[in-house]
């Protein structure tokens, strides 16, 4: 158990909720969260937003009960944690972009944090349906920054810039990305989500099948190479 | 400190939690977090005879205190799981259990004959799946097919043979004797109840499969009365489970008449609950100053 | 606005929402609340031949996401439901529907004869009360003694006849079926689960009666399940239930088969529940722009 | 839904809950509340403990799930509140003793309330088990008050001093006044617990055998004349 230490709401129906430990971490890793005891039964997966010393943080969207409850904590309760979970995104090398959309874009802060130093250049992708949020603490490790609001990030993008993308966000973004694709020469890993209850592997509710055969989505990925994945 | 050992049949467990199959994978990753070793024993995810991939589709669903799952037998076959997964479970100190699952009595037999050349301490024969057409819970719904399969099995092995039944079988009481008559060493119950979710948005079932089965502290006062039932029937000893959550579920499905007990979905909310399940217990029996889990087993 | 009418074979409700047996007395109390006429039906507490204490010791437990009772069909006996209830009810402008269950053929019998003299709806005959020994459920388990005790009441009644089957029955599409057969003019489903509950400071069940009755959330996966097995398998109508807490899961029931719906235990969590239900189905059939419920009704 | 202005800590694990609000309420009723949307299931029945302008009140123990989980509620927080139900005390006169043994002191202050005016004689006994609480806040109403930490709190009662004496409390105190009585001029009112679920007469849950017959401790009760009851 660890205390929260803010709870803020970032905009109607997103939350940026920060929590008091030195917890452990690698960028796109999960954990499983619960800010309750019994009920609803299952703990929530969400990414790695950001970690500092003493705190981890992470974004979320209200979307159903679990969300609701998290909305609803503030300052000084309690909430549960397990993690880190996943393999999390490859230690990316050269000309790097960043794509997130919706939600998808809460495991990117702290990628760009890790990478930003190390690579040539990081630029950071962000697409949202309604209004731009955190922009500026993205910026702060971008070389270049590129935001939508209700069109596709994906038209912006031009992956031959690149060595590397690592991207998350809904999976027609995904897909799109994957598509883009002609030479080899860029890498892009993807962050699949998928409905989950134990988050380590152990239970296969989150299987699905790759290209190299079935694959935990919570303990093999959520980041895949985009060409191992069989897209919707 | 109390002694929480237990005997179910001829073998011995060093404290009577064990965890459920489909529900710890084969001990890997929970071992990571902590010492399965101190686990009574493993009952491994359920195993065929060749590799499946499972159900397509959704697999997980969430209900009121309870979750839905689908995962239709994902496993990797009996013989990886012995080159693979065998080496690493004999090093622990702890019981193993193979889960056995099948389409065909051929199938289950065929894999049952595989394993029991195999250093387990147990086979427990699923004939209660309901994810799997065609398989699986076909064969524990009605006394009659179940009967027949324990008496196939039965045949081909010499390790000891415990029954996960189904709570959807037409009489689980009937189906228990049954299998104690075709000489089984015990019962485990319950597996997963059939249940349904519907997408009203979409117009259609959640699952692919359209039923799937239901798990966790929803089923649990279902769970503990059939346990009760079969427990005042058949005398062979009772592993009882159905969404135990903590070492007071675990003491009652005990007082209901289960030797050993099950973990299985609470596995997914605390990855350490089978540990502080044995710990409850170990309290309780310390402050009711009970000398062995005998005393209170079946008590009510 | 929407229509909400559905017809329940000859019986035509003004919108399929009613109140489930046992938890809405005789609808006096809840009148109080709000207007029950504007609800599709009542459900009446479950009626005996003759007058009924019901069960001694603790009646009611709570569950994860569920509730246990066992109140043991307490009632004032058909003859003075007919003198005290029956005028107040006719007054109403719903449906009635006299729920009628027993402990002998006879007594069966006899109660459904007087209860046919008087202007109600229809019959709602429980086979499936798992809280009084040697009567009720026992009717419901096994086909053929469902199919006995339905042959012989449609002898003795013209009134519209649904029977109101057990979840713990042993094949409850076998059940259904033979239902229809005999000529029933519909069927209800699910009546509670059999569960224990076990007090472990004491070392005994919570209930004298060692079983009772399980409600609520927890069992509507299964009891959604239940009706559309029996959807699929007979043509005569369906009023689902079990664990119905709002419009959403109303809906469920109704695209698993359910032609009109039934709402038991959501009624103790919040007293209007019924009347926001039904409003919540008319909202949904505008946003989709449904003209029927037919449209929906078994659509999955 | 209505709006909690307090919920105040009084000792280890007992709390006064302050509802905004015009609640209606006669003394001896109670309320079926929930602090929570869907779990625990049932709502949790609490005796009126006062009503102001604009507000309600109530004190309880924390026990379980429920009692707990309305122990965690803050100012503003949302709470459901159905009732008022059940019979309530009678309205007595003359000389009159109210005796509250632990929780069952709950409903004695607004009972207290009501009736110190227009009462000859009104005097409080309050049985506590560790504690004495809220003590000042009763003495305000009665002409005499009886406190007992850790005894029998009907040791101090002589019952034949009054007319009417209205009590809520454990079983077992509740009966050894019931079996004071003597001769018939006292009239012994006891408001009696049951598990509920409806609160509202429908359900049969707390139904009891009386000899009067069966009857509903939420619709009928909870206040009986203390030899109507069979006593376990
Ligand atoms: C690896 C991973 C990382 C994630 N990171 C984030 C993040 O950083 N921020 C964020 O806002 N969301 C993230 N999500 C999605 C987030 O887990 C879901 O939005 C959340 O679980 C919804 O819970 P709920 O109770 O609000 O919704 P409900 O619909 O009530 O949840 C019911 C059940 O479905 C599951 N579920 C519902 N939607 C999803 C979904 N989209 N993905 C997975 N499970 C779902 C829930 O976990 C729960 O078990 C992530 C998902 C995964 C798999
Ligand atoms: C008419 C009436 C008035 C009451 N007034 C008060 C009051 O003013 N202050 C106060 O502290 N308590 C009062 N109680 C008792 C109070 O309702 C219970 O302590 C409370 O419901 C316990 O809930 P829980 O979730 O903490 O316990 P749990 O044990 O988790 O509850 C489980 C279930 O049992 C029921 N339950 C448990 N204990 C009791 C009990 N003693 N009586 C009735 N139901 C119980 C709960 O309502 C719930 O349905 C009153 C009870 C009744 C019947
Ligand atoms: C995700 C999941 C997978 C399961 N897989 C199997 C299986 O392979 N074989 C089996 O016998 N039971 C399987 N079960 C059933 C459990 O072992 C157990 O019987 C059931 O979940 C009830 O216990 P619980 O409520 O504690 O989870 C599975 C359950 C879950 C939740
Ligand atoms: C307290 C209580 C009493 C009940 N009494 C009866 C009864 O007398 N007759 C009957 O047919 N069903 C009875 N039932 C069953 C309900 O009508 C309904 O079938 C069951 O509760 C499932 O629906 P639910 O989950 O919406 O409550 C009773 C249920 C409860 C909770
Ligand atoms: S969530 Fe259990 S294996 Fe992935
Ligand atoms: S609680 Fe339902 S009748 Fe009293």
């Amino acid at each position: 158990m660890a205390k929260i230490i803010c709870n803020e709401k970032l905009s109607e129906d997103m939350f940026l909720i920060t929590i008091e430990g030195d917890f452990p971490g690698e960028m796109g890793q999960f954990y499983m969260i619960r800010g309750w005891e019994d009920y609803p039964l299952l703990s929530r997966p969400l990414s790695i937003h950001e970690i500092n010393d003493g705190s981890i943080s992470f974004i979320y969207k209200v979307l159903g009960e679990g969300t609701l409850r998290l909305s609803k904590l503030q300052k000084d309760d309690n909430i549960t944690l397990h993690g880190p979970y996943g393999n999390g995104f490859p230690k990316a090398e050269g000309r790097v972009a960043l794509v997130g959309g919706g939600m998808g874009i809460a495991p990117l802060l702290y990628t760009a944090k890790k990478l930003h130093k190390t690579v040539d250049i990081l630029d950071i992708y962000m697409g949202f349906r309604d209004e731009a949020l955190l922009v500026d603490k993205y910026k702060q490790y971008a070389d270049e920054s590129y935001i939508s609001i209700g069109s596709n990030i994906t038209d912006q993008l031009d992956i031959s810039k690149y060595d590397y993308i690592l991207t998350c966000g809904p999976e027609p973004m995904i897909k799109r990305i994957v598509e883009m694709k002609e030479d080899n020469h860029t890498k892009i890993y993807v962050s699949m989500e998928k409905h989950m209850a134990c988050g380590i592997g152990a239970c296969l509710v989150c299987s699905c099948e790759s290209k190299n055969g079935m694959t935990r989505v919570c303990k093999d990925g959520p980041v895949y190479l985009g060409e191992e994945i069989f897209y919707e | 400190m109390s002694n929480t050992k237990v005997n179910f049949g001829s073998v011995e467990f060093k404290n009577p939690v064990i965890t459920a199959s489909g529900t710890f994978g084969f001990g890997r990753e929970y071992n990571e977090i902590f010492d399965i070793s101190s686990l009574g024993g493993i009952s491994t995810k359920g195993l065929t005879l060749n590799k499946r991939k499972g159900n397509k589709g959704m697999r997980v669903w969430e209900t009121p205190s309870g979750m839905m799952n689908s995962v239709g037998l994902e496993n990797p076959g009996v013989e990886d799981f012995i080159n693979k997964e065998v080496p690493f479970l004999q090093d622990l100190n702890t019981n193993i259990i193979a889960n056995i699952g099948g389409s065909t009595l051929d199938e289950y037999i065929e894999a049952v004959e595989r394993i029991s050349k195999e250093k387990v301490d147990m086979i427990e024969l699923n004939i209660s799946c309901p994810n799997v057409k065609e398989g699986g819970m076909a064969f524990g719904i009605k006394t009659d097919t179940a009967r027949n399969i324990v008496r196939e099995i039965r045949k081909v092995t010499n390790l000891p043979l415990i029954i996960k039944l189904s709570p959807n079988a037409e009489d689980i009481v009937a189906i228990a004797k049954a299998c104690e008559e075709e000489g089984a060493d015990g019962i485990s119950l319950v597996n997963t109840f059939k249940g349904l979710a519907i997408d009203i948005d979409k117009r259609r079932p959640v699952f692919d499969n359209v039923y799937a089965g239901l798990s966790g502290p929803a089923i649990k006062p279902m769970a503990l009365r059939m346990v009760n039932e079969v427990y005042k029937q058949v005398s062979i000893p009772i592993m009882g489970m159905g969404g135990i959550m903590n070492w007071k579920d675990a003491i009652e499905f005990m007082m209901a008449g289960s030797t050993c007990i099950q973990v299985g979905t609470a596995n997914f909310i605390n990855p350490k609950v089978s540990l502080e399940i044995v710990k409850g217990i170990e309290n309780f029996m310390d402050r009711e100053n009970i000398k062995s889990l005998e005393e209170i087993i079946g008590i009510i």
